[in-house]
């Protein structure tokens, strides 16, 4: 599991690749809270483009970013988003609390 | 007649053993002749039980997760996911979508994506004694090109 | 401290499980960050020794094969492949490179390629009561670049 | 576990690819043996570059197609072996009875 960041004009791109479960997902949300805490992007995305694995910690993961950056007054999405990862949230119903833009 | 094919698998619940636990489902269910999607739902239906096991029913120590897998006719996958942990005193409650008592590190959709991801899905839980979780799904027969 | 990983795998000594028994113990071995050789090399051992249950220690039917992993100090891997078959009379001779029992379907090299992939190999057997081969390897600790 | 088979000038080259374990072998060697009775080759290649796994089970394949191709007084040789499978054929020193040609 990798997380990889882009930043350009108040705007974030977090790159996610590997597989996200619950063994890595405490790693990756301390790495997007240090992230947003240093940068306070008004705009954060989530790239989902490199999971090739990612069961509901992924969902949590989304959830706590989305929470964070309100907390900042920005806005965060999901980008990216395809095969079995785009099935999870899909099945989870959570384009009602964050927009998730797939391929 | 071909007989029936099964595994029976035992683990301690640590975390790493998370992909450990639906690759090996995974393998299992290759004899099925699966899609890549097929697959796909098996393996995240398995990482969500067995994650249970290693967050919820075990919580502060390590403890043994059988997962258990059997052909039935008609092509069909069965997955047992079992633990001697905490158990759940409110299945109903549990199996809600968002409700979870693992705070903001968990999400609550488990059980609704195992639920979504298979055809069915069993729970049994005794208080203090553990949880049995039993999902079911099925392949569909495709054309062997070979 | 890390306590040390283990798995339990219990199946039926069908022809199918082959591959799933190997891509079990590949899938095991992964948390020790192996090369693709060392998993090569682990996977071939596996292989022979859980075929060796399936063709030698139940000829005639199927039996239960148990496989047991575990991770020992030093970054070491054991496997253990156990079945409850006809056992091996002379082991010594079993062990020879070329000698087998299983016609010109079997080449006899078994024991030989589990020896020379694997750094231990033990084998202890009972006439009528079952065999039990332990193997180990260590695999090397590479620098992480993560 | 694929078997094809490509002809040319009393030379037969068989080209194995996927896995080969016991569970295969017996299907794999019959199909040799009846392409080796139908084209009855002088020289018969057995090219394994296409194996992504093999174990001792390939040592009774090749042993076996050497014999057949010995009682129709022709000769037979591996290409293209590399990898795990060539690890497999150096361990049991497959050499001293079959040439063995790696990639
Ligand atoms: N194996 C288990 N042992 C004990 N409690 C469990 C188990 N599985 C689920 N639960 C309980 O059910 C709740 C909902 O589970 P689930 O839908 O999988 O969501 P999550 O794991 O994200 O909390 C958990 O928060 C927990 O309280
Ligand atoms: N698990 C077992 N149960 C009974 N006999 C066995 C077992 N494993 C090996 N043997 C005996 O040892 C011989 C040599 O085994 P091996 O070196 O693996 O070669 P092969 O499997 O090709 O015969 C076998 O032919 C068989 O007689």
């Amino acid at each position: 599991m990798k997380v990889f960041c882009e930043k350009k004009n108040g705007r974030m791109r977090i790159l996610l690749s590997g597989e996200l479960d619950h063994n890595v997902a405490r790693g990756v949300m301390s790495s997007i809270d240090a992230l947003i805490d240093e940068n306070l992007p008004r705009e954060c995305i989530l790239d989902m483009g490199g999971l090739s694995f990612m069961d509901s910690s992924g969902i949590a993961v989304i959830l706590r970013t989305n929470k964070h950056m309100t907390d900042v007054g920005g806005r965060t999405w999901v980008e990216n988003c395809e095969g079995q990862a785009l099935r999870v949230l899909d099945a989870a119903g959570i384009d009602r609390v964050v927009k998730v833009y797939s391929k | 007649m071909k007989s029936m094919n099964y595994i029976k698998v035992e683990f301690p619940s640590s975390s790493v053993n998370e992909s450990f636990a639906r690759n090996v489902a995974g393998c299992f269910a290759a004899q099925l002749d699966p899609t890549l999607e097929e697959l796909g739902d098996i393996k995240t239906a398995v990482s969500e039980a067995v994650t249970n096991c290693i967050v919820h029913a075990y919580p502060d120590k390590l403890g043994v997760v059988l997962m258990k897998a059997r052909i039935l006719p008609e092509n069909t996958l069965e997955i047992v996911v079992k633990d001697k942990g905490v158990g759940i005193a409110d299945i109903n409650k549990a199996r809600e979508p968002m409700f979870t008592t693992g705070g903001d590190e968990r999400s609550g959709m488990g059980f609704t994506i195992m639920e979504s991801f298979m055809d069915k899905v069993k729970v049994r839980s005794t208080a203090g004694k553990g949880t049995t979780v039993t999902m079911r799904r099925r392949i569909i027969c495709r054309k062997q090109v070979k």
